[in-house]
């Protein structure tokens, strides 16, 4: 595909230039970074290492309706998300873009998802390269990197004054030339490839994931998980902001007599997750639930998808207030014998 | 300053007691500013506990983390001890666990740990820069001495302190079976000068505040979780039937969500902080409780977590109780 | 704010005073304003405060609570629990930007009908004042 | 029945015209049908009348309604009317629910379309809750035939008689030695002057000699726990160091007592000199003695001369016994009478009067016991005896001061006594009776002659030369050092005349006032009783329950509840007694059925509600909770009285009052919220 650029003071009306495009970028609230719809792109920022909550809110909101009825009443109204406007997904990391590539296998698995996919379809991917890695980023482990191209339309990189711009699908080339972007020279892709390489080095944590698939089932009963699910919270922390975490919870919300149909982010590390309206709990402890959270990325999904359900964003061990550590606990898993597991 | 030998000496002894089922502290993560709070349940992994300016997590909310688990027939209740180490401000949560009946204080062991100040995470890492390592800290006179990647860097102590330490009332522990440590000299006040300028704003401008704040809430309920005075079997905010707040995020469920916690812990809360340390999107979630914690206590002159004689704020009242805003 | 802005109150009305005051109000005919809709309870101590939360979240404007007179409770105690709780509540709701005229108590005997109306005209009064409360109000209900 | 789907009647009232001619009701009906769960809507003229019943009633047989919803008048109206409807209709009565259009909307709104606006927002209100009503079961508990009534003054023996007349057990238990209280004290009473002793004295004995009442003096009220018609109390029994079995009340032992007349006399209000081992007065009841432990030197030093006790030397029939010990009763009873009387003002807490420091400055009370016969002096008021109660004299300028800690702020007493204008006039005629000759002043600031023939021996008194000054006297002092010379300065301003007075008085009267007892607050505790701001207890209503606490069974009787004079006394112990008896007879009493429920699997066992609960009708309860063994909070069903301030303080909402539970009361919120 095409090399382009375009210099960083010129964003407003590059992204301008865009017609019938609804734009979603980083915003600001003061520390906390979240994907916005761009009002004024020229506050879009370069300068940021990753949103805290991923852009998969982008595909799969936090809270989105499915129909509304009264009560008493049999005829509803459903609500499909509209598809009529183009969505260019600005300056989403890497990491994030193969997440969607990964949450895709699911719900576009057996019944696809028509919410999920509308909004995946209708979506442009201009991703912008990783310079400064946040701590605890592993993607590389996972098949990813600064640079990957996986899920995206286009990779940006952000050289300073110009922001060099690789297409990667006919949809981002497209975008790219509806822009009215500059071709690129070599001395940016070269500059571009020796910020990946650099950026490279800076990712300090790593994992081999080999073989972990296949163990962690023979760990099902194995009392270490208790060393981590001992000071767990039992929070949503660590799978809402994961980009691959894809669980909802579907509820009536009812109001008087009028009512609608939700679904929204749910977490395996709530008590009510797999609570049965008989009051019983198959995953009563948090030991269960923190077993379920590593074993599911890590095995159950790999083993439906062939593909781990992590990206390495490191996201779940940032925000984690207890110090629990995905790679931490991998680790322990390698280490830890089968035979122990009847002991627990 | 406190021995870790000591501590680790001590934990050791009561681990190994029979009637002990964990020891609950602090001990060394794997990254980052912050310890990771320690269940210890056998006396060989007393070593692991450490206390250092790390250590900013509320051991206390780990006691009623824990779950009930139902007991095979024919078996009988794990009724063991557990032990815990607090700080200071943790105390007031024991203080206040008893209150609420949350367990008898014979089932806990609280060993008491005074404290001079523990780091803000977020702090430092502004003034450092974030890591994946273990990050060590050492408090030498006015300055936190780090250990970030090998390099050795310093800061004031007055810039680096969790705010509640720099207001800590409460240094030493108010209820312990045991301290590990001399007792400190208390250096904090306070004044509430926090509440005091938020109040400046009209109605609106606070709207507009939280609604910003609010808006960013995932509703994660880490700050409900790490609360140690929330651990109802059945959360309000969770219940289903009836729902009073509903699961959908949005700003007025946000808000209705973050009000309902602010008003359950009015003439609860301890201040421990713990609820605004743990947000992943940086509410200033103690902003709500302050306010509370101020006006109960002029109103009413009533201070939770440090009586455990004391009768719960709400459950009592006084003839002459203020009301001045009632037609 | 627009002129044709008729606040909501929602009121909650314990069942031997207040709310006998305000039958009090209606056998004596003093008229007063319809934008108060009452729910009886049975005492001013029954009114979890997170009601009034709820009544603002579903549109209110304003919300009332009215109880017996300070030791004329017919539970003996139920509204000073009340007025605590209330006084509380109050500097939360003020706390996060809710106006403070929006949120009122009062003490209304079975004997004070003309009071009552006093107080429906006061609190109506502040709501107006205050504005149309749209900012809290579920967002899922607008269809 | 609250499981089948709900099928919702609602019934609009024109109630005359008084609903309809402001409200269109048509348009209510109407709006109520497009409303989930409703079935059926109708109109009437007036719903509350037999062919408006009948249509509800017809309704719920012919097409299976089972939720009404009348819309009409307050349900402090008909509420009771219509649930009765209900139930001839065999639907659960807690199944309707009332919209009240008339006093909350077609009287008070004038705009007819707001007015219709409201109802109709009312209606739909009353729709939300009733698709979450349940049907309650309204329970009856049996009443023990037996009442407690603690105190055993006058009021307490009328009760406890008229009640063992009518033929049922009563307990009567009294702290002192003797039954009779204050009154026994008494030398005459106004404004008849018939003599106390000879009015009550039989009285005392009928107490002690009923066969229906056991009778339990010089013991307390240790414990009670239940509710109406099953109340357990736990009685201690003060050991009296005297077996009464054996007894005699010959008196001997307290001739023998070595610190016979030594002790001060409390009967007497320690003018008079009483034994270690004593009868608080001749005609006590039971005519047994005790042994005072506090001043026995037996028993406060363990030793008793040198021979050891003479009591139990001179006791020829063996009664004395210093082994006893206390015993605890249990008794069971339906309901209790709570007659524990007053103290009278402590004169002391007046100093300007100098009753601390002056023998000629007396209380009324102590004036009483000085003209008793039976009293210390026999009758004559002789002033400033010795230790030996010799020599003494008579005062010739006697002066009687109103409202001593009564209507005084500045003791905390802003209340009327009810009793001292009336008594001092008594005892100021007494004094002319007795001392012809003697000067009589009394001052006052209002004479309050309220009773039956209260005016009339007033007017007497004045006319029998006793002079009345109205004025609040500011200071009373002693005219000069002589210890000779009695004479006391009484300082007055004559409020009518205006001239300021020093007027010299050789005995001065305080007409002290009756005070809450000192020990109310055991009572209150032991009982839940409250007290009025005056701090005597709290009757259930001032004007239509004036016998009756907020606890259900237990009564209230004589000068515990406020101060009265013997008439309005006794006339208030017939009425509790009366009240008792109701539900005695009656043998049943029904509980409330809309109290508080907990869902256990909710609690957590803070104990919020039980710190909360005006009437102590949550307690924690072990529970086993999947094997492991918790506190949850339980209600008494018949304690309850569904306030519902316990689900108020619950922070997880396990505890909830029936019929206004959470899940109720949010529905209502959801309608009335949104603005229209």
């Amino acid at each position: 595909m095409g090399d382009f650029k375009f210099a960083k003071d010129k964003l407003a009306e590059v992204v301008g230039a865009l017609k019938d495009y609804e734009v979603f970028a980083p915003a600001a609230v003061g520390d906390v970074l979240r994907f916005k719809e761009v009002e004024d792109a020229s506050s879009v920022s370069f300068d940021f290492k990753n949103t805290n909550v991923p852009p998969k809110e982008l595909m799969f909101p936090e809270t989105e309706t499915l129909f509304k009825f009264r009560v008493g009443q049999t005829d509803i109204e459903p609500a499909v998300p509209d598809e009529s406007k183009k969505r260019l997904v600005f300056g989403i990391r890497p990491c994030d873009a193969m997440a969607y590539t990964i949450v895709e296998k699911l719900y576009s698995w057996d019944y696809p998802d028509p919410y999920f996919e509308k909004r995946r379809e209708s979506s442009v991917l201009f991703g912008l390269a990783c310079s400064e890695p946040v701590p605890n980023c592993f993607c590389t482990s996972l098949g990813g990197g600064p640079g990957s191209e996986q899920g995206l339309d286009a990779l940006m990189f952000d050289l300073g004054e110009t922001v060099y711009v690789k297409t990667i699908t006919d949809a981002g080339d497209a975008v790219a030339k509806a822009m009215g972007l500059e071709a690129a020279a070599d001395a940016e892709k070269k500059a571009a490839a020796a910020q990946e390489k650099e950026a490279l080095a800076k990712i300090k944590r790593t994992i081999d994931t080999t073989g972990i698939p296949e163990k962690l089932p023979s760990l099902y009963d194995h009392p270490f998980w208790e060393q981590f699910s001992d000071r767990c919270l039992s929070c949503g922390i660590c799978t809402f902001l994961c980009p691959t975490c894809h669980c909802f919870d579907i509820q009536d919300e009812v109001e008087a007599f009028n009512g609608r149909r939700a679904r929204m982010w749910d977490t395996c590390m709530f008590p009510e997750y797999t609570l049965h309206t008989s009051g019983h709990n198959p995953r009563p402890t948090r030991k269960e639930r923190t077993r379920n959270r590593i074993s599911h990325k890590y095995s159950y999904f790999p083993e439906k998808f062939d593909v781990i359900a992590c990206v390495g964003c490191g996201r779940c061990i940032n925000y984690c207030p207890v110090n629990i550590d995905i790679l931490d606990i991998l680790e322990k898993s390698k280490q830890a014998e089968a035979k122990e597991a009847k002991t627990a | 300053m406190v021995d870790e030998k000591k501590l680790r000496e001590k934990a050791k002894e009561v681990l190994a007691r029979e009637d002990v089922r964990r020891l609950i502290g602090w001990k060394r993560g794997t990254y980052g500013y912050e310890s990771a709070p320690a269940v210890l349940k056998d006396a060989s992994e007393a070593d692991e506990l450490i206390f250092d300016p790390t250590c900013v997590q509320n051991p206390a909310s780990f006691i009623t983390l824990e779950e009930k688990l139902p007991v095979p027939r024919g078996q009988d209740p794990d009724t063991r001890k557990v032990a815990v180490l607090v700080k200071g401000c943790d105390s007031r949560a024991v203080v206040q666990q008893l209150v609420e009946k949350a367990y008898d204080r014979d089932s806990v062991i609280v060993l008491g740990v005074p404290c001079t100040g523990v780091v803000d995470r977020r702090k430092a890492a502004k003034m450092f820069g974030d890591t994946s390592e273990p990050v060590l800290i050492k408090e030498e006179g006015d300055k936190f001495v780090f250990t970030i990647d090998g390099e050795t860097r310093e800061g004031s102590k007055a810039e680096l302190l969790a705010d509640k330490c720099v207001r800590c009332r409460f240094p030493n522990p108010l209820i312990y079976d045991e301290l590990v440590a001399d007792e400190v000299a208390v250096w904090g006040a306070d004044e509430f000068a926090d509440v005091d300028e938020f109040a400046k704003m009209s109605p609106p401008e606070k709207w507009k505040f939280w609604e910003e704040q609010f808006s960013k809430c995932i509703r994660c309920y880490s700050c409900r979780n790490v609360c140690p005075m929330c651990y109802c079997l059945e959360c309000v905010v969770t219940k289903q039937k009836p729902q009073w707040t509903r699961r959908s995020t949005d700003v007025s469920e946000n808000t209705a969500y973050h009000i309902q916690r602010a008003w359950h812990l009015s003439g609860r809360c301890i201040e421990c902080g713990e609820c605004e340390r743990v947000c992943p999107v940086d509410i200033p979630i103690t902003t709500l409780n302050r306010k509370m914690t101020r006006d109960v206590k002029e109103m009413f002159s009533y201070e939770p977590g440090v009586d455990v004689e004391a009768e719960p704020l709400l459950s009592c009242y006084n003839p002459q109780d203020p009301e001045e805003y009632i037609m | 704010m627009s002129e044709e802005y008729e606040p909501n109150i929602v009121a909650f009305l314990c069942n031997w005073c207040s709310y006998a005051g305000a039958d009090l109000a209606g056998t004596s005919r003093t008229h007063y304003l319809p934008n108060i809709k009452i729910i009886r309870v049975m005492c001013s101590g029954r009114v979890n405060p997170l009601f009034l939360v709820n009544a603002l979240q579903q549109g209110a404007d304003g919300v009332l609570i009215s109880g017996c007179h300070p030791g004329d409770c017919h539970y003996l105690e139920g509204n000073f629990y009340a007025r605590r709780r209330f006084m509380l509540m109050r500097k939360l709701l003020e706390h996060v930007g809710v106006d403070p005229g929006r949120v009122n108590m009062s003490w209304v005997s079975a004997s004070e009908g003309a009071k009552f109306k006093e107080v429906i005209d006061e609190t109506v009064a502040k709501a107006k004042e205050a504005g149309p409360m749209d900012q809290f109000r579920r967002r899922q209900l607008n269809w | 029945m609250s499981s089948r789907r709900p099928k919702i009647g609602v019934y609009v009232c024109h109630c005359g015209i008084n609903i309809g001619s402001v409200v269109d009701v048509p348009a209510v009906v109407e709006h109520a049908l497009s409303l989930p769960g409703v079935a059926i809507a109708r109109e009437y003229t007036y719903m509350c009348s037999d062919p408006g019943q009948n249509l509800v009633k017809e309704d719920i047989k012919t097409s299976g309604l089972n939720r009404v919803i009348v819309a009409s008048c307050s349900p402090r109206m008909h509420e009771p009317t219509f649930r009765k409807t209900l139930k001839e209709a065999g639907l659960n009565p807690y199944f309707l629910e009332m919209a009240n259009i008339r006093e909350q909307c077609s009287w008070v709104h004038e705009d007819h379309a707001k007015a219709t606006e409201k109802a109709k927002k009312l209606v739909e209100a009353a729709v939300a809750k009733a698709l979450v009503l349940e049907a309650l079961e309204e329970k009856e508990v049996d009443v023990i035939p037996s009442c407690l009534v603690i105190g055993a003054g006058i009021a307490g023996i009328q009760a406890a008689l008229d009640i063992a007349d009518a033929g049922f057990k009563v307990y009567v238990v009294e702290k002192t030695p003797s039954v009779g209280g204050h009154m026994s004290q008494l030398d005459k009473t106004f404004p008849t002057l018939d003599c106390s002793a000879c009015i009550l004295t039989p009285k005392m004995v009928d107490v002690a000699n009923h066969p229906n009442i056991e009778l339990m003096t010089y013991s307390q009220v240790e414990a009670v726990e239940g509710y109406v018609g099953n109340f357990k109390a736990t009685i201690r029994k003060k050991a009296r160091y005297v077996d009464v079995s054996k007894c005699t009340g010959c008196g001997v032992c307290a001739e023998n007592c070595r610190l016979a007349g030594r002790i001060p006399s409390e009967f007497d209000e320690n003018i008079g000199m009483r034994s270690a081992i004593y009868l608080p007065f001749p005609q006590a009841v039971p005519a047994k003695y005790t042994i005072d432990p506090e001043r026995c030197l037996q028993l406060s030093k363990g030793k008793c001369g040198k021979e050891g006790p003479a009591c139990a030397e001179a006791c020829t029939a063996g009664a004395v016994n210093f082994e006893q010990e206390d015993e605890l009763v249990d008794i069971e009873c339906g309901t209790i009478i709570v007659a524990t009387g007053y103290d009278v003002f402590d004169a002391a807490r007046k100093p300007e009067y100098a009753w601390s420091d002056y023998a000629n400055v007396i209380t009324g009370l102590e004036f009483e016991r000085l003209v008793s016969a039976s009293g210390p002096t026999g009758g004559k008021p002789l002033l400033g005896r010795d230790k030996k109660g010799e020599g003494g004299y008579l005062p010739q300028k006697v002066a009687f001061i109103h409202c001593v800690g009564s209507r005084d702020k500045s003791v905390g007493n802003e209340y009327c006594s009810r009793v001292c204008c009336m008594y001092l006039a008594k005892q100021a005629h007494l004094i002319r009776d007795k001392l012809p000759e003697a000067d009589i002043t009394v001052y006052y600031m209002d004479v309050r002659a309220f009773g039956k023939g209260f005016e009339e021996f007033y007017d007497r008194v004045r006319r029998e030369g006793v002079r009345y000054v109205r004025g609040n006297p500011s200071e009373v002092y002693k005219k000069n050092a002589d210890p000779e010379d009695h004479t006391l300065i009484v300082k007055v301003e004559d409020t009518l005349t205006a001239q300021a007075l020093e007027a010299e008085h050789d005995m001065v009267v305080l007409g002290v006032g009756l005070e809450p007892r000192h020990d109310v607050r055991e009572i209150i505790d032991l009982f839940k009783l409250s007290q009025s701001t005056d701090g005597f207890f709290m009757e259930a209503h001032p004007k239509l329950r004036p016998v009756d606490t907020a606890s259900d069974g237990i009564f209230l009787a004589g000068c515990c509840q406020g101060p009265k004079d013997i008439p309005d006394t006794v006339a208030q112990a017939k009425g509790a007694a009366s009240s008792a008896l109701i539900l005695i007879a009656s043998g049943k009493v029904n509980v409330e059925a809309q109290v508080s429920v907990v869902t256990s699997s909710e609690c957590r066992g803070c104990g919020f509600c039980v710190e909360v609960c005006p009437f102590g009708a949550i307690e924690l309860v072990d529970e086993n909770r999947m094997g492991n063994i918790v506190k949850v909070a339980l209600v008494n069903e018949a304690l309850c009285k569904g306030c519902g301030s316990c689900a108020a303080a619950c922070l997880s909402g396990a505890i909830q009052p029936r019929s206004f539970k959470d899940e109720q009361i949010l529905p209502q919120i959801a309608v009335l919220g949104v603005r229209t």
